[in-house]
Order: structure tokens, then C-alpha cells, then sequence
């Protein structure tokens, strides 16, 4: 008992770490990956000793400047929300983190050794509701702004991450009902099956349009471009209008932390999670002949890092998106989400249904 | 007033079925940034191990190290001239302050020494930070006395007072072409 | 223009007809018909010089272009002021002016309102044909007189200026030297433009060729704002305009009132103005002016504000009033306003009754006279305070000599002197008033500068300029005119009706005038002499108020 | 036609400037008999009116028409001035009439102010003429003494009073409203018309100015009659008159012919044709205000009034300067514009400045340094400065410059285009903009 506690407190402590790290260092891939994108450098300009690295201390820095400017509060009467709200946000951002299975279960001594901190039956569902959680971190620090502007950006915030939530929602529902279970250890699993012998059975394969939507749904529900309505810090002004300091930057902080986890729910629904196609527990194995034998250690080591990569890929193209598309108008923005992406999740439901209907009949 | 002309897009042609779509826009536009990324960082990774050095990954220009060098037209920070008897142009006819959209120039003007020469200004004054950098002034000199080509553009000054340029300051710096580029060398660096 | 009855004849210029009285001159007649034609040797108040050749017109019939200024209207005639050809001599005549005409305009403190820059602009608007050098006078800008600057080169010989010496100041200094293209005015020989009207050919002058002193190079003309306004300096009530700039302080020294030019009204000083009351208004930008309400104790004067001094002054005149021994006096000045005369003269009389006014019209400037316009008494307003009774003719008014009497007799408690400088005046004046002022308890002045009298004064009242302040004065004949509040009273500053009727509240008194025209309303209903008048009445042109002539 | 003998047999006739040789020729009879027989005013002005003789100062205007304009119900002074101040270029009759013949202007003097009722005469004669001056002083002298002027003339009870005034050399002050200035003591600067002097002259009252030639004929037309004097020359330009020809003729000198005698044969008969037999190149009629004739023009024209308007030249002061092949004709209009940039008044515009412009465009074109384009400025000048001006000295400098460049222009552009035409062209390339 006191060893799983260890165990889990270990795991725990390294995926938090790990998710902050890489938030951290997404806030550096954006600037590179844009700049690069757009005939740039980008950051690159801050040194230690000279020594620049491509601009990776400009994390350090930013860091530094976050918690080094001055913090201004506005007077409120909500004081104590106003100080909260941030980190209400970042909390149940992470907490989605709970459920996320980045390796398979390994059995040593006895102990189940997985990179996962919890595996409940309802997994995703809990997944789901830690993100519709953090509109509250938003919402709050709108409110307890006491400023229009960022009230009004807290309801086009609220009003948003509804919408999209729905759809997102809904666009799960397909890959679940072929997946037969909420279990996200076991959608994982399930995805190891191959076609035909040789296409994996990702989600995506049997349900293109649902990833589809929940890519989309899902780079609205972390409020990036072109779905920044909420901030839209160029002229708009959002719901942190307010805030300055590591405030502020706890609410940043939150939208890359939101970015990871929608990443990492992407490619545990749809992308076969930390699967490896032909990745058995031998080794690579192809039609039934093995390629490249190996140790379950090795084995898994691949895995995380295999989850790791097609994160970075997912990361990838919702920045790749973000830095392409100009941002929706409002009606445009609620048009999509209500008439358009949610008839199409239900639709993708309705016909993923029928689909299994007449396969089982 | 030169002719403007106005690029006229047709807006009456029907959108085609791809286009309403939206998606397959969506993708196209996709492809494009995403080449670029791939090519620029292909090009990042050779220059880093020293190869294809000519095309660069990216067209910035690391400012402070390099100087982009001036279009011949580029309005750089005022300076007064002097004719070739050392004598300041500047005759205080006020045309300038008059001319000025950011009120930013203040002349007071007294009697020259030489009866022959009328007027003088006795205190020129341009407040930096205040110029829009228009030219105008530069533009209405009957006397061609103020010019914007002095190849002094890195203004900046810990206080308000040290934007403020009163005429010794003025007279002293004078045109420096070395970062002056005609426009024909202009064109063959940066076309 | 006699009082006869003239003809009318019946014109027809640019194809309308028109009806003049017989004797007009074309350019004159248009120009009440709203045809501005361009002139420069013309002046309506000068002889006529024909010289310019600017002002041709066509006439039907007439072979020539004929000049208008000269050219009379007659039954009949048909003019065209702006066909082609009259169109082509004016340019053609443009051409000629700015042959030898230096065009540097930018140092020229004419530029801006310049009628050779507006025509050009209007008319003109050439490119230079002109190869050959210009003719080059013999000297560039030098000065002529006390206040005057010649600059030849930019003469276009109109004559106006060598008129105006001849005609109006009489004086001659002026003349026309050499001939041709070498032509150049100049004074003659030994002589220097000096006589009392000197600066009037600055402003006859149309382009820059003659030059205020005092107003070279301080600012551009298209920096100013202009006002009406009536000048302070004599009796005689001169229409100016006051010519100001406030959003540029650091231009003229930082004086916000530039220049003053006369402004035309046939009533009173035709264009004119004399050199004294043209640079009377230094003192209102002076460094010298009271900026606010100071009480002096102990020898130490310090700024109280408004309320504390008017307190103050209440009660010391209150005590004043209540001793039976001593009586109070008020030092009232005839170059105050109307409205400022009238609510001395009621406040004291209501608030104060017994309270003996004193009137002097003793200024300290020298009593120049002569028939153009500069009359002996220096004050605005004498005329003003006779109207109200306020003139030591009557017998409840002391005159000065008689107050002084009184005060080294130690019957005077208070003393409240409004603008006078009693001790800064000839010494047939002011002779003994010194240590007279030392004797009175009580010393209350209001006054725009510090002087002599104000440094003995207890308690000192910031008073507005005349061109800070709307009022009205009246002048030698009765003719009351209004002068314009041009700008802010300077800091602290108040107009003095507004210090008068705040006082007259501070002793009990309730005396509400928003503004001075209410105060004018007032004394319109209350005094006889000025019965019927109004602001909107009086006009920019005066208006003669009806005892005068008696 | 031959010449005619009415002023100039004066010239021939020795000492003829003393009264006493004045009278044996029958002098002083005309005025004696005007004032004997008492000749009332309007007698004396309508004989002249039909005599038809002109002003002969250069304008032409009808001397008797002009008489006729001083309003006769005048109270105050009425005054004859006579115009002496012969400055014109190339004119120099005056100064011949007024040195052999100084007795028959003062018997037109006389006759003239009788007319008017002037009481006292003044002569404005040119500074320069000193010895014409001397000449007149004596004569006057002669003539008061005589009982001929001064006062109770011919014991008539007249009395008229002569003053000599000497102009101080002021090219302006022959023109007549200037000449009034000069004479009340200003700067010599013409007046605006209206008034006419006839109405406000000399100091503010009726005043007539006459030329010398005109007041010396008037005597004889009194005495041989008008119809006789108006028969001598052509139809519409009756008279003689007296022609000073100039330059290069073999017998330059003052002439005396009736109107209409074709400009050929004084130049070619009285004037003893052109120097060293040379070809004729152009010809100045009448002092250098008239447009210039050419060779061609001069030979076909008459001397009168109407001929020469009708090739639209002018007869001006008769001052006939004739230029052989050999002449510059841009070196002449230089020195002619010259001449009048410098005696512009400067009180008007037009001329002040335009005179000096036209002069320095001349003066470059002299020295190499022309262009095309500056014939057509100066063209355009010259009809800028033409009619625009108070007194006709504007129309006198516009004149030559319009002709000479119209007439000789192959010989201006020769010289123009030598120049540098960079300037030009430069201004050229703006007028485009």
C-alpha cells in the first residue's frame, strides 16, 4: 500500500513536472514555430554568458519577467476570486492529466508499474469534466475583474467553451461506441488491433470526421486562434484584462496546459494512445513474423516516447492552425459551433451506430 | 496630389463549390504555412552545420549587429544645415512649426548680426518625441536649412528633456551617408 | 463726403446692374458690391495715386483698361472686373510688381498678409519667366524711425506711405528717391520717421517693405487671433483691433497681446492710430502685474486669495465707516470702465453711505494734443465719469488736492483707489501724496501693475486689463464703445466690476451681475445720460450717448 | 515736293533771333494785328481749328480743339505753358525754331494766351539747351522792352507775362502732365487724366501746353491765313511741318515740308540720300517712340499723320533717324530700351519695372547670352507695359520693342540663338510641369 503510494506520488510528481516543463517550452516552440513559418527568427536574443541556445532562455526569462513586474490589482470587491481564478484554471487543467495513460501497464513484482496516475472505469468522462472545469477559473476572473471589458470577454469566453464543450463531447461518442468503453487504459488497447493485417485501428481510421471535430472542438475549447474571442488581446480584450504579473501568466500558463491535454486526449482516443503499430509485446512483429525482438523494458521505454512524439505532432498542427487562420467573427464562431459541428458530431453518432448495426447483423 | 490608383477586386464572382466548403480552403492555406516552416527549418539546419550559407531560413535582419543600410529617401532625425560659410541656413521663418502636424518644432527667431541677412532663428527646438517623422518641415524649408537625412535614426533617451533637441544639438550632427544606399543598390540587396 | 444729396447712376458691373451715388469710384463701388479688385497703391483714406495699375478693369467703349480706383461710375458705364483680359493685365501687372520684388517672404514678417503673396496666390500664379538679376537697393532692412523698419527691396512703390506723411501726419518725412527700376522710398536726408503716427504706413503698407519695430520677428502673422477692441491710451477711444496669440507662449517673449492695429471707424479715427496708444499694451503682459489678491502686514504682502482679502477689506472699512471721526474715500480713476464706475459709485453709496468719491483725471502721460486724433486727457473714460456725475464739478466730489487736504488734516479712516498712481504722477499731482498715503489707516488699491501708490496699500485687488475684461468706455464726444474680452484675465485677475460687486457683497450687499453687459443693462435703466443703450446697440461702432452733446 | 519756307526761312536769314531782324522780316504783324483789331478768343481758336493745325509735339492732337477746352467762365489765373523740354531722341526742330527764330514762338506765345486769356506764360525748356535758353531770355527781353509782352502789350491793355523755366534734364518732363509737376516744383510726374490740364493744370487751374512748332506756326497762320495753311499739305493732314532728319544721311538737318511729302524724297532729295551711297535699311519717322519702318515700308510711305498710322507707325515729333545696311538693329533697340529704362519715371508699374526688365533681357541678348524664347518675351512685355500705364512713356518704350522685333526678327534670332539656351530650356521644362 505505502509502496503504490510512493509509486503513484513518483508518477504523479513526474507527469506535473513534465506537463509544466513541456507547457514551458511550448511558450518557446510557438514563437520559433511561428517566426520559422513566417520567414523569421524569433526569439533569440537572450543569453547566459553569451551562450543563446536558439532563444531557450527566453523561457527563463519570461519566466523571471512574470514574476518579477509589478502586479496590479484592480479594486474589487471580490478580491479573494480575483486572486484565485487563475489558478483555479491551471488546477483543473491539470487535473485532466489524471487519466491520461501514457504508457502500458507493466507488471513488475507484483505492482502494476503504469505511467498513468489513475485509470478509473469513467476516465475520459472525467478528462472531459476537468476541462469544462477550468471556464470557472475564466468566468471568475472575469467577474471579479470589476471591469466590463472583462466581463464581457469572460461570457464570450463562457459562452464559447460551452458551445464547443457540447461538440467535443459529442465527437468522443462515436469512437466510444466502437471503443465499447470509457476506460481510457483499454481505448488504448483497443486501438492495437490491425486491419487487414497491417493499418492500425486508430480512431482515426475508423472515425476520421469525429477527429476531425475534436481537433477543432478542441483548439476552440483552449481558446487559441482562431477561436481567441475570449482574450483577444490585440484589440477585443478578454477576460484578463486585468491581470498582470504571474497572474496573468498563470492564465497563459493554462492555455498551453489546456493545449498539452487536448493533445494528449487527441492521441489517446484517436491516435492509439502510446501504441506503436506492429509494437507487440515481443518486439516488432509484422504479419505474424518478427522483425526486431525485444526486452519488455525496452518495450516500455518506446511507448511513452512514441506518445510523446504524436503529442508533438498534434501540437503541431494546432499551432500550425493558429498561426494560418484569422480569427472567427463572433457570429461566425457560434454559427460553427451550433449548426455545424454539432450536427455533425450527432450525425457521426448516428451513423457509427447503424455502421456497427450492420456489421454485428 | 499623385494618382491613386485602387486595385479593384470583383467581388461579384460566385464563390466555387470548394471555396463554401471552407475545409478545402482551409487545408490549402494549411499546406502553404506548413512549407514554409519545413523549407525555412531545412534551411535553419544547414546553416547551422555551415552549408548553403547564401539563403538564409529567414529573412530578418539581426538589427543592432546589422545595419540594413537606408533607402536614399529614408526620413532619418532632423539636422540644421550650415551654408559653405559655416553660417546656420536656417532663417527663422517659422515655416516649419507652422507646417508641423505634431507641433513638435518651436522657433523663436531674432535679428541677424549682418544687416544684410534679416533674420535668424535664436532658439530651434524639436521635440523627438513628438515627431511623427512626416518630413513636412523638411518639405516647406524655403531655405533648405532643415533636412531629415542625417543617418542618425536610434533615438531613444531615459528621459523626456533628452528627446528634446535644441539647436546646438541640431547643427552639430550633420548628414552621414554611410549607411545611405541608393536606390538602385537598395533594390539588388533587399528586392 | 458732404451732406448733399447725390445722384445716382445706374452701373452694371459683371453684367448686373447696380445703383451708386454719382462720384464713386469704380473699385470703391464694387466692393459694396462685394467684387473685391485687387489694389495695392489705394487706400480710401489717402489721395488717389494711380500707380499700381493693379485695380484695371474694362469698360465698354474705352479702348484702355482703365484704373478703377480713379474711374468714377457713370450712367451707363459697363464694367467687367474679372473677363479675360482684365484678368490677363492683372497677372501681367503681378508680374511687374514681383520683377524686382525679393521674395523672401519667409522672412518677411508681412508674409501672411501680404496683398502681394494674396494676389499672387489669387491672380497671379505664374511661373517666373525672369532671367536677369534683380535690382538691388542700396541698402537691405534698416531702420527709419522710433518704431519703424525699412526694408526697399520689397517696396512695390505704392506711394501710400509717402501720402500718409503728406496727408494725414503732415509731416513729410517720406519721399520717393531716383527713378525707374532704381526707384526706392526713403526718408529724406536728415530726417527720421518720427512724427506721432509714424507706425500707421506699417500697416497702409501692403507689402513688407515697412515694418514694425516692435512686433519684427516676434511671430508669424497666421499665429494670431484678433479681437475688437477700444484703445485706453487718450480720450479719444480709438478703434483697434488686438491682435493676440495664446497657443504658441513661446513666441513674443512670451507676451500673449502682440500688436495692436487701428481698426477702421469714420466716426472716430478714420484708419488711424498714434504711436502712443499703438504701444500702450505692454503693460498687460508685464512682469510687473499684480497676480493676486495680496494683504500686506507687517510690510510683508502675501497672496490670501479672493475671500480673505475681500473679508478683510470689509470689515477694515466697516470700522472705517462705524468711527465717526474719520470718513472714507474712493480715489475713482476715469480710465475704469462704465460698469466699473457705476458700481463704484452705488456699492459705496449703499453699502458705505457717506463715503466720499474723489475724482482725478491726472495721468502720468505727457498731455500730448494736436486736430488728427491724440487728445490732451489720457484717460478712457472721463467722459464716462462726467455722465454719472462723478467729476469733481459737482460738490459732493473731491478732487485730488482736496482729499489730500483732508487726509493730512487726518480725517480720512480708508482710502480705496482704483488704478490710480498717485504718487507716479507730475509732480503738480502727486506733490506730498507719499507721505500723505503713509498717514491713512487704511489703503485698499485695485490696479492691474504694482507701482508706487500699490506698494503702500494694505490690501491690493488684482484687477483685469482692459483687454482681459468685456466693458465699455466713453469717450471725448460721448461716444460709448465696447471693448472685447480678449482673453483671460492673467492668474488670479479679476475684472473690476466683478471685484467691485464682490466687495459690495463682502459688506453686505447682494449685488448678482453674471457678466458686465448685465452691469450695462443697469446702468442704462439708472443713469439719464446713458438711457437706451445696450451691448447690442453700442455695436462694434460706438454709439454717442444722448446728453453727450449737452 | 519742294520744301516749303515758313519757320525756316528764319534759319537762313542771319541774326535772326534779334527783334530788330525779326521785324523787317515781318515780324510781330500777326499778333499786332490780333490784338489791334481786338480778335475775340473764339476768332483767333476757330482760325486756328481751320487751319488744322496739330500739336506737333509728337501726339497730334488739334491745337485749336484743345484751346477751345478751357472753360471760358474761369475765375482765377488760366496759364500757357510751353512744352520746350524736346527730348525725344533723334528730334532737335524745337531747338532751331527757339535759336533763329526765338521772336515767332513769342508771337505765338502771344496769340496763344490771348486766346485763353492766360496772363502768364511758362517755357519749360530742356536743361540742356543752354544756348537756345540764352537765345529766348534775350528775346523776351527784346520783346518786354519793345511793349510786345509784359504788360499793356501793343497798349492793348493785355498784359502777358513769359517765364522761362529750365528743365533739370528729365526725359519724362516733356510729357505734359509731368512737365505741370516739374513746373509746381515736384517730382516730374505725370498726373492721372481726367482733369486734363485744359480743366486743371498748373497749380490746379485751366492750363494749355503747346509745343514750340506749334505755337511758331501759329502767327503765320494768322497771318497768310488758315486756308492757306491747311492747303499746303495733303488732304486730312493739312500744314508743314518741320522734319529733323538724323543718322546716316549725307545731309542731316531740320527740314520744313507740307504734310504728305513721301518719306523717298526727303531722305533721298532734301537729305542727300544715304552715306556713302549705302542701301537703306529702316527708318525711325518720328524719334524713337514711333515703330520702326523698314527699307521697303520707307520708301512707299508719305510723311503725314494717316499714312503713317495706316502702317501703323506713328509721325510722332517728326525726328526722321534713318539706318543704313550697316546698322545693328539689336544694338539699336538695346540702346533705345536703355534709354527709356532709364528715364521711367518709376512711378507706375508697368513701366517702372518692365523698361529695366526689357533693357536687361536686351542688354544679354547683346552680349551673346539670348535665346528664341526671349524675343517672344520680350514681345509680350512690351504689350504688358502697352496702355497700361499713366503716361504714354510705357506706350514709347513698348513701341520700338514690338517693331524692331517684328520687322528685323531674322536678325534677332540670329543674335538670340548664338546664346546659351540652357536657361531657357530649363524654364522651358518648368512651364510644362
Amino acid at each position: 500500500m505505502l509502496g503504490e503510494l510512493i509509486l503513484k506520488t513518483i508518477i504523479i510528481v513526474v507527469v506535473v513536472n513534465t506537463v509544466l516543463a513541456f507547457g514551458g517550452f511550448l511558450t518557446w516552440v510557438e514563437r520559433k514555430q511561428s517566426a520559422v513559418m513566417q520567414d523569421r527568427i524569433g526569439a533569440n536574443r537572450a543569453s547566459i554568458l553569451g551562450l543563446r541556445l536558439w532563444g531557450l532562455f527566453h523561457i527563463l526569462s519570461d519566466g523571471i519577467k512574470m514574476f518579477a513586474k509589478e502586479e496590479f490589482i484592480p479594486r474589487t470587491d471580490h478580491r479573494k476570486l480575483f486572486l484565485v481564478a487563475p489558478f483555479i484554471a491551471w488546477f483543473f487543467a491539470l487535473m485532466g492529466f489524471a487519466v491520461i495513460p501514457f504508457s502500458n501497464t507493466l507488471h513488475v513484482a507484483g505492482y502494476e508499474l503504469s505511467l498513468q496516475i489513475a485509470n478509473p472505469q469513467i476516465g475520459i468522462l472525467f478528462a472531459f469534466a476537468m476541462m469544462g472545469m477550468t471556464i470557472y477559473g475564466l468566468v471568475l476572473g472575469g467577474w471579479a475583474s470589476n471591469n466590463n471589458y472583462a466581463l464581457l470577454g469572460a461570457m464570450r469566453g463562457a459562452a464559447q467553451m460551452i458551445s464547443y464543450e457540447i461538440a467535443l463531447a459529442a465527437a468522443v461518442v462515436g469512437p466510444l461506441i466502437v471503443y465499447h468503453t470509457l476506460n481510457m487504459q483499454e481505448i488504448v488497447l483497443w486501438q492495437a488491433k490491425l486491419w487487414g493485417g497491417w493499418l492500425p485501428l486508430w480512431g482515426i481510421v475508423v472515425q476520421p470526421l469525429a477527429f476531425f471535430l475534436f481537433i477543432t472542438a478542441g483548439a476552440a475549447g483552449t481558446k487559441r486562434v482562431p477561436f481567441d474571442l475570449p482574450e483577444g488581446e490585440s484589440e477585443i480584450i478578454g477576460f484578463n484584462l486585468e491581470y498582470s504579473s504571474m497572474r496573468f501568466g498563470a492564465f497563459m500558463f493554462t492555455d498551453f496546459v489546456e493545449k498539452i491535454l487536448v493533445s494528449c486526449l487527441a492521441v489517446t482516443v484517436f491516435l492509439g494512445g502510446w501504441q506503436v503499430p506492429f509494437l507487440t509485446e515481443n518486439g516488432f512483429v509484422f504479419r505474424g513474423e518478427t522483425l526486431l525482438a525485444l526486452s519488455p523494458l525496452v518495450i516500455w521505454l518506446i511507448q511513452p516516447a512514441a506518445f510523446f512524439l504524436k503529442v508533438c505532432v498534434v501540437i503541431y498542427v494546432l499551432m500550425l492552425v493558429r498561426w494560418t487562420l484569422p480569427r472567427f467573427r463572433y457570429d461566425q464562431l457560434m454559427h460553427l459551433g451550433w449548426k455545424i459541428m454539432l450536427p455533425l458530431a450527432f450525425a457521426n453518432i448516428v451513423i457509427t451506430g447503424f455502421v456497427l448495426l450492420v456489421l454485428k447483423a | 496630389m499623385g494618382n491613386i490608383t485602387v486595385k479593384k477586386i470583383d467581388t461579384s464572382r460566385p464563390m466555387t463549390f470548394l471555396e463554401r466548403i471552407y475545409i478545402w480552403e482551409i487545408l490549402r492555406g494549411l499546406w502553404i504555412t506548413n512549407r514554409h516552416f519545413v523549407v525555412n527549418m531545412f534551411f535553419h539546419i544547414l546553416n547551422l552545420f555551415g552549408i548553403k550559407t547564401k539563403r538564409k531560413g529567414a529573412v530578418t535582419i539581426q538589427y543592432p549587429e546589422e545595419h540594413r543600410g537606408w533607402h536614399r529617401r529614408l526620413r532619418t532625425r532632423h539636422y540644421l544645415a550650415r551654408r559653405e560659410d559655416d553660417s546656420p541656413r536656417c532663417v527663422g521663418c517659422m515655416m516649419c512649426e507652422t507646417v508641423c502636424p505634431a507641433n513638435c518644432i518651436y522657433i523663436v527667431a531674432h535679428d541677424h548680426p549682418d544687416p544684410n541677412v534679416e533674420k535668424q532663428a535664436d532658439k530651434f527646438t524639436i521635440d523627438m518625441g513628438k515627431c511623427v517623422y512626416c518630413g513636412f518641415c523638411v518639405e516647406v524649408c524655403p531655405e533648405d536649412a532643415i533636412r531629415m537625412d542625417s543617418g542618425h535614426l536610434e533615438i531613444c533617451s531615459y528621459t523626456r528633456e533628452d528627446m528634446i533637441y535644441h539647436i546646438d544639438r541640431l547643427l552639430e550632427q550633420h548628414h552621414d551617408p554611410s549607411d545611405y544606399k541608393n536606390h538602385e543598390e537598395w533594390m539588388e540587396e533587399y528586392p | 463726403m458732404s451732406g448733399k444729396e447725390k445722384k445716382t447712376v445706374k452701373t452694371v458691373i459683371d453684367g448686373k446692374e447696380y445703383a451708386f451715388p454719382q462720384g464713386t469710384t469704380i473699385l470703391e463701388a464694387a466692393k459694396s458690391v462685394g467684387i473685391e479688385i485687387p489694389h495695392f497703391c489705394y487706400h480710401p483714406g489717402l489721395s488717389i495715386a494711380g500707380a499700381c495699375r493693379m485695380c484695371l478693369v474694362e469698360i465698354e467703349k474705352m479702348p484702355k483698361l482703365q484704373i478703377s480706383c480713379h474711374m468714377t461710375v457713370d450712367d451707363g458705364m459697363v464694367i467687367h472686373t474679372n473677363n479675360e483680359r482684365v484678368k490677363k493685365a492683372r497677372k501681367a501687372m503681378l508680374e511687374f510688381h514681383l520683377v524686382n520684388h525679393p521674395l523672401d517672404c519667409p522672412v518677411c514678417d508681412q508674409g501672411g498678409e501680404c496683398n502681394l503673396q494674396i494676389y499672387y496666390m489669387m491672380h497671379g500664379n505664374y511661373i517666373s519667366r525672369l532671367r536677369e538679376n534683380k535690382v538691388k537697393k542700396t541698402k537691405k532692412a534698416f531702420q527709419i524711425g522710433p518704431h519703424v523698419m525699412l526694408d526697399q527691396e520689397r517696396c512695390v512703390l505704392c506711394s501710400r506711405c509717402v501720402r500718409f506723411c503728406q496727408e494725414i501726419s503732415k509731416s513729410n518725412e517720406l519721399g520717393i528717391f531716383q527713378r525707374g527700376d532704381r526707384e526706392e522710398i526713403d526718408v529724406f536726408p536728415d530726417m527720421q520717421l518720427n512724427s506721432p503716427y509714424s507706425a500707421n504706413v506699417v500697416d497702409i503698407c501692403p507689402v513688407g517693405a515697412l515694418l514694425d519695430k516692435d512686433f519684427r520677428f516676434k511671430t508669424r502673422a497666421w499665429y494670431l487671433e484678433s479681437a475688437d477692441s477700444i484703445c485706453p491710451r487718450c480720450s479719444r477711444g480709438c478703434n483697434i483691433e488686438i491682435h493676440y496669440n495664446l497657443n504658441r507662449p513661446w513666441k513674443n517673449e512670451g507676451r500673449r497681446l502682440a500688436r495692436l492695429k487701428p481698426r477702421c471707424n469714420l466716426e472716430v479715427n478714420d484708419w488711424w492710430v498714434c504711436d502712443e496708444g499703438r504701444y500702450s499694451f505692454k503693460f498687460i503682459d508685464d512682469d510687473n502685474r499684480i497676480e493676486g489678491p495680496l494683504v500686506r502686514t507687517d510690510g510683508k504682502a502675501r497672496n490670501t486669495g479672493f475671500k480673505e482679502a475681500l473679508e478683510l477689506a470689509a470689515e477694515s472699512l466697516r470700522n472705517s465707516a462705524a468711527s465717526t471721526d474719520v470718513e472714507i474715500a474712493v480715489l475713482v480713476s476715469p480710465r475704469a470702465a462704465n460698469e466699473e464706475l457705476y458700481l463704484l459709485k452705488h456699492v459705496f453709496s449703499e453699502q458705505l453711505p457717506g463715503t466720499r468719491l474723489v475724482f482725478s483725471s491726472a495721468t502720468p502721460f505727457e498731455p500730448t494734443e494736436d486736430d488728427i486724433l491724440r487728445k490732451k486727457d489720457k484717460n478712457s473714460n472721463t467722459r464716462g465719469a462726467e455722465l454719472m456725475g462723478l467729476t469733481p464739478d459737482s460738490a459732493q466730489v473731491w478732487s485730488l488736492s482736496e482729499l489730500k487736504d483732508a487726509v493730512l488734516a487726518g480725517e480720512i479712516g480708508a482710502l480705496y483707489i482704483c488704478y490710480h498712481d498717485i504718487t507716479g504722477l507730475p509732480e503738480e499731482f502727486s506733490a506730498g501724496w507719499a507721505e500723505a498715503l503713509e498717514r491713512i489707516p487704511l489703503v485698499v488699491y485695485q490696479g492691474t501693475n504694482t507701482c508706487p501708490t500699490s506698494e503702500k496699500a494694505q490690501i491690493i485687488f488684482p484687477a483685469a486689463a482692459f483687454a482681459e475684461r468685456e466693458g465699455t468706455v466713453t469717450n471725448f464726444e460721448g461716444r460709448v464703445q465696447i471693448q472685447q474680452k480678449v482673453f483671460e484675465p492673467l492668474s488670479e485677475a479679476l475684472p473690476g466690476w466683478q471685484i467691485i460687486q464682490s466687495l459690495g457683497v463682502a459688506l453686505g450687499g447682494s449685488y448678482e451681475y453674471e457678466s458686465a453687459e448685465e452691469v450695462f443693462a443697469d446702468l442704462a435703466k439708472n443713469e439719464p445720460a446713458f438711457a437706451g443703450l445696450s451691448y447690442e446697440k453700442i455695436g462694434s461702432g460706438g454709439f454717442v450717448a444722448k446728453d453727450a452733446k449737452a | 515736293m519742294p520744301q516749303v519756307k515758313l519757320i525756316s526761312r528764319f534759319f537762313e536769314i542771319e541774326n535772326s533771333h534779334r527783334l530788330r531782324v525779326y521785324e523787317e522780316n515781318g515780324g510781330y504783324s500777326a499778333a499786332r494785328k490780333v490784338v489791334t483789331e481786338n480778335w475775340e478768343p473764339d476768332k483767333i481758336i476757330n482760325t486756328v481749328k481751320a487751319s488744322n493745325l496739330r500739336g506737333l509735339g509728337g501726339a497730334g492732337f488739334p491745337a485749336g480743339v484743345k484751346w477751345g477746352f478751357v472753360p471760358k467762365d474761369h475765375e482765377g489765373p488760366k496759364y500757357l505753358v510751353v512744352n520746350a523740354d524736346e527730348s525725344e531722341p533723334g528730334t532737335f526742330k524745337d531747338r532751331h525754331v527757339m535759336i533763329n527764330a526765338p521772336h515767332l514762338l513769342l508771337e505765338g506765345v502771344i496769340i496763344a494766351a490771348l486766346s485763353i486769356a492766360a496772363k502768364d506764360v511758362y517755357i519749360y525748356i530742356r536743361g540742356e539747351y543752354w544756348e537756345a535758353y540764352h537765345v529766348l531770355e534775350r528775346a523776351i527781353k527784346e520783346a518786354e522792352k519793345a511793349g510786345y509782352l509784359g504788360k499793356n502789350i501793343f497798349g492793348s491793355g493785355h498784359s502777358i507775362k513769359v517765364h522761362i523755366h529750365r528743365g533739370a534734364g528729365a526725359y519724362i518732363c516733356g510729357e505734359e502732365t509731368a512737365l505741370l509737376s516739374s513746373l509746381e516744383g515736384f517730382k516730374g510726374w505725370p498726373k492721372l487724366k481726367p482733369p486734363f490740364p485744359a480743366v486743371k493744370g498748373l497749380f490746379s487751374m485751366p492750363t494749355i501746353i503747346n509745343n514750340v512748332e506749334t505755337l511758331s506756326y501759329v502767327p503765320i497762320v494768322i497771318e497768310k491765313g488758315p486756308e492757306y495753311f491747311a492747303g499746303l499739305g495733303v488732304e486730312r493732314s493739312g500744314g508743314a511741318r518741320l522734319f529733323g532728319v538724323s543718322g546716316h544721311v549725307n545731309r542731316p538737318g531740320v527740314y520744313e515740308l507740307p504734310l504728305g511729302t513721301p518719306m523717298r524724297e526727303l531722305i533721298h532729295e532734301h537729305a542727300g540720300g544715304i552715306r556713302e551711297g549705302r542701301s537703306l535699311k529702316a527708318v525711325i519717322p518720328g524719334g524713337t517712340s514711333c515703330p520702326v519702318l523698314t527699307a521697303e515700308e520707307a520708301e512707299k510711305v508719305n510723311l503725314d499723320f494717316d499714312s503713317l498710322a495706316e502702317i501703323d507707325s506713328m509721325l510722332g515729333s517728326a525726328g526722321v533717324i534713318v539706318m543704313d545696311e550697316t546698322t545693328d538693329m539689336v544694338k539699336v533697340l538695346c540702346r533705345i530700351c536703355k534709354f527709356y529704362s532709364f528715364e521711367s519715371c518709376g512711378q507706375c508699374t508697368p513701366c517702372r519695372e518692365g523698361t529695366g526688365w526689357m533693357a536687361r533681357i536686351m542688354e544679354r541678348i547683346v552680349s551673346g547670352n539670348g535665346h528664341y524664347q526671349d524675343l517672344d518675351d520680350l514681345l509680350d512685355i512690351a504689350s504688358m507695359i502697352g496702355g497700361n500705364t499713366i503716361c504714354p512713356l510705357g506706350d514709347a518704350a513698348a513701341l520700338p520693342v514690338t517693331s524692331f522685333i517684328k520687322k528685323f526678327r531674322d536678325e534677332f534670332e540670329a543674335k538670340a540663338s548664338a546664346g546659351s539656351i540652357t536657361a531657357a530650356s530649363s524654364r522651358l521644362s518648368a512651364e510644362e510641369l
